[in-house]
């Protein structure tokens, strides 16, 4: 099943496009997404599934599920930092500000690969629930705060901004207003209301992460060839913490009743390790930390791993569970 | 040259996106509230070579321009000098005549 | 009625779309469209209303009716900046150079707003006539030209360029040659030849429209933040002016029989500000004027209030004069 | 039949916008698509019509055909140049490093042409084979090794970096990584793998043709009029390479026995012009080249030219040499 | 340094995109034919801060860059004084050594 | 300015983007790792004008920028000068004042 499942999802066009943007990153091709297409393309993704998810949970109406499930979401970006802090520090050997930046980035989410896990999922005929767009936006930013209170004294330097202009960085980040607005857009409208613009968010969708994934693939590949920063117990741990997290992510999502799709969504979602938000966040709050280390094990190892091998191993994990 | 001209310090910081309102903050306290920010497309320095296709965009850059007085280009070199490290900011100053140049 | 439309109007895809960027806008979110992203959409959206006009009067042929709409939509930008001259100097206590500017922009159109009203109209089973893409298109330059006149001695000083280039800005701005070109492609290629590439300006139209209207909400609001150059009297007139623009456009649309559909836009046109084709134009040919007066009043004041109340009270009062 | 094809081919929306565009750019209009969003639709362009190839192969199964094409024009790529560049040196009157610069983009292909050819056969019921776009690939690049011999000594300036550099500049070439890239991913995923994304690359297809050709015109004539390299001889030149290039082309992919369709197809890939590939390498390795000479023909002249006349007259040929 | 090098004017003018060819035909008649445009994505001045993200792009502004002899460049300047208010032209000159200038 | 202040030359080399690649190998030859890629949108030359509009990027040009001491500048400047007109590349060097410039 495994197998099955990991032959089938390496050889859907996505991935395959993802692979073809690596190969073509490693090989030192000049192909390249200009970067304003690339920015467009993450809009148009998150849009289309905020909306989609609103549309769905409009269609299914509230239930506790969702309560649970955002409760639970949010329960892992505010923990999982904490173990992973620890790991990086130990295996890992970066100094605490680093430490603190990285595990910020594992607490929290990578929207392509919930997107691609639930393209995925919804192939093999257990897509993931609509609140599931909701709990991702709720695991986006908790794990923030986590990773300064880690980084403890280092908040000083930076202390003057980083009162209001923190929280508001945390909750007006852009990734995060687009997913809730579409998705509360989506919840407005509901199935009927959506007809005329659904056309564009649908027809297109798979193909635009197609080709955003071939951008993903030269980005990742990229930055594996220039970085200095990584070292190969960084590389090591970018494999390690996705495997774990996204266990536990498996574990509670079937343990507070979530349907197969939706667990094994909540693994990817643990696994995954943001490279949009947080970044951007810590540059402005831990500016001594060094983006080379946390987007190098985001963007080049732990991305890469989880299209190919972490999603379908949550898949896996979270079908045996239902069993 | 008819007009009144006077010289003035023109001032470059390269920081990051994510830093640039630090910059602008640090700029204001020093009393220059007009600058221009330039696109830097990609580059290299200690931390290896970047373009700004980087899908996140914590590490492109812009570079901060503006044109001040000696006394606020001061100031601001004093603002900005501590974090030139930690922050990773570039800054230099250079010479430029500036046509009615009063205001700056 | 006027209230139901309202609802209706507020409850759809495209203007909650633009409430959401003008919340991110207010809030100071890092929301952003790219600005090629926006230029690009801008063009898509204006080839397809073209392109579609122009099939539209493909099919149903030449009448007396379309040279009527296209008179009086010419009359109306370049009467309309008269009285707005007045009441700029007056009630708004600008000067000559800016009230001349100003009454341009409002002479003119903003095709955002008529796309969002033709949208609108067809929802509720009244869409305009084909042609009334024309008359956008023929609407989008008289007003520049009163504009200048108005503007009067203060044209000396950049006289030297304005003969030839205004003349060649007016009638080859872009947005005019792209919509004017499209409807004609359209005439030329008619229903069946545009069978090919009807899909791609369909079934993405009104889903563009909503980032595009996302990227309008943003604009609009960070305008408003960090404006200086607008009183309180000056966003007073630029919701009286589309109010009282937008009367007169419904009334002469009706009074050369038009259907309720083409009145109401008729009436959206003249109640529209223009955004694009005018404030290039007058940076150019009255640089002394303030950008920030003119775009200020039509980004932030009147396009937001047209989209959301004006569009509404042309399609109520259209509606009532055809009762 | 040629007149005929050629006024349904000059009436086609694709070719309709190539037209407006290049009027605008005629008449200096400020219409302008951004740079990023031409780039944008040229990656979807490619990767639409690799994977579209790849499908049909997987569909209709190798064959012996496969490889005499692709033989064929590779064969075309590398010995095309020659002759032409004897003409530009004769007859155009151009040096050395310049004639064999401006051969190298006349053996090379433009993928536009190909694209614009393919549609208009499509449409006139002889599609070229699937395997033209690989074909296409292969025609790339070989045409600037020779181009790079032919200009000789000359190459050995730019050496030190030539060796290595050129040789993955010609074969990971960003253009020929996308095409040759979907291309395998559509033989891989073969039509049902495909269903997902084929609604993007399909839906899209012509319409972003149009634009794109939009912009190509706009290119093309501004290009025109700022040149201050191009002679009348030149201008010549960039008429008569095409049409003999494509009349060999069709000549031998009729005699090794291609479909008409497929046979017009490889006169076109002869008769077009690279102005992606090959002008950057060239600049890299060829440095002392005018950019001015080659882009111009190629762009200004040759391709207007091949889209309205070349196209329709390889067809016509090869229909002539089919009956 | 081998080769022949000599001083030149570097000019810098912040301009609005509309006014873009005002300032190239100052240039020309001031001589002065070889310039590049930079792209600016962002500012601040007498009139608040912008950035290019404006769908109008009639605020956008690029810096206007060239190299030129001082005598071109003090007529450059000369043609352009006037405009520096009403038009809101930034201008400001540097010096720069060039090498093979002769052609500047 | 407390800080420690070096001159430095501040070096901008306008150049067509295939050809970035040799610039910056030249400066890597010259001890200069550190570097900026700035983004031009036009311009005029000998050749007419441009703008980065073009379908073909291989006349779209970039600004390359570096700090370094005069000693590296001059051997920059030593590998550039060959190809200044061969490869139609245009060159000219400021000079700037660097915080904490030990590094360049
Ligand atoms: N000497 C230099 N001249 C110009 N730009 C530089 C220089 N050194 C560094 N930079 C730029 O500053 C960024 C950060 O440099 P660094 O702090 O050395 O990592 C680099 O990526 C370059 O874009
Ligand atoms: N001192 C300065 N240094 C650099 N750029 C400036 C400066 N002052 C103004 N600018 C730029 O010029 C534009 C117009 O300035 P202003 O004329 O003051 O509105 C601003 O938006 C900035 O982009
Ligand atoms: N004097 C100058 N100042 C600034 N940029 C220039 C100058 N001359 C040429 N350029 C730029 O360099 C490019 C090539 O110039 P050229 O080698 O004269 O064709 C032009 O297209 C401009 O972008
Ligand atoms: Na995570
Ligand atoms: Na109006
Ligand atoms: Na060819």
């Amino acid at each position: 099943m495994v197998a099955e499942t990991g032959l089938s999802v390496l050889l859907s066009p996505m991935i395959l496009f993802f692979v073809l943007g690596a190969f073509a990153g490693m090989a030192r091709s000049d192909l390249s997404v200009p970067e304003p297409i690339a920015k467009g393309m993450s809009l148009y993704l998150m849009a289309a599934i905020g909306l989609k998810g609103g549309i769905q949970v409009a269609e299914a109406g509230f239930s506790s599920a969702i309560l649970l499930a955002l409760a639970a979401g949010i329960a892992l970006s505010l923990l999982l930092p904490v173990p992973a802090y620890a790991v990086l520090r130990k295996a890992g050997g970066l100094d605490r500000v680093n430490a603190a930046a990285v595990a910020a980035h594992y607490g929290s989410v990578s929207v392509v690969t919930f997107v691609t896990g639930s393209e995925i999922l919804t192939s093999l005929a257990m897509p993931p629930a609509g609140y599931m767009v909701a709990v991702m936006a709720a695991m986006e930013t908790p794990a923030i705060i986590v990773g300064l209170l880690l980084a403890g004294g280092a908040l000083g330097s930076g202390a003057r901004r980083s009162g209001t202009a923190l929280w508001h960085e945390t909750f007006l980040n852009g990734a995060v207003v687009l997913l809730v607005g579409s998705f509360v857009i989506g919840l407005i409208i509901g199935k009927d209301g959506a007809v005329p613009v659904l056309p564009f968010f649908e027809t297109g969708f798979r193909g635009v992460l197609c080709l955003f994934l071939l951008d993903m693939g030269l980005v990742a590949a990229r930055r594996l060839r220039e970085t200095r920063s990584l070292t190969w117990r960084l590389v090591g741990l970018g494999v390690l913490l996705p495997l774990l997290q996204g266990g536990v992510g498996v574990l509670v999502g079937t343990a507070i009743g979530l349907d197969t799709g939706s667990a094994a969504t909540l693994g990817i979602l643990a696994a995954s390790a943001s490279y949009i938000a947080v970044p951007a966040v810590m540059r402005m709050s831990l500016p001594q930390a060094d983006p080379g280390v946390s987007l190098g094990m985001a963007l080049a190892v732990t991305f890469p791993f989880n299209v190919t091998v972490g999603i379908p191993a949550c898949i896996a994990l979270a079908t045996r569970f239902a069993a | 040259m008819i007009a009144n001209i006077v010289q003035r310090r023109r001032i470059e910081v390269l920081v990051d996106r994510p830093l640039v309102p630090l910059v602008i903050d640090a700029a204001n306290r020093a009393g220059i509230s007009g600058y221009s920010l330039l696109r830097v497309e990609g580059g290299a320095g200690r931390n290896g070579a970047w373009a700004d296709e980087e899908i996140s965009g914590a590490q492109a850059k812009q570079i901060f321009l503006a044109v001040a007085s000696q006394e606020k280009t001061d100031r601001l070199v004093d603002h900005l000098s501590p974090l030139l490290d930690s922050h990773g900011l570039v800054l230099f100053v250079g010479t430029v005549d500036v046509v009615r140049g009063g205001r700056f």
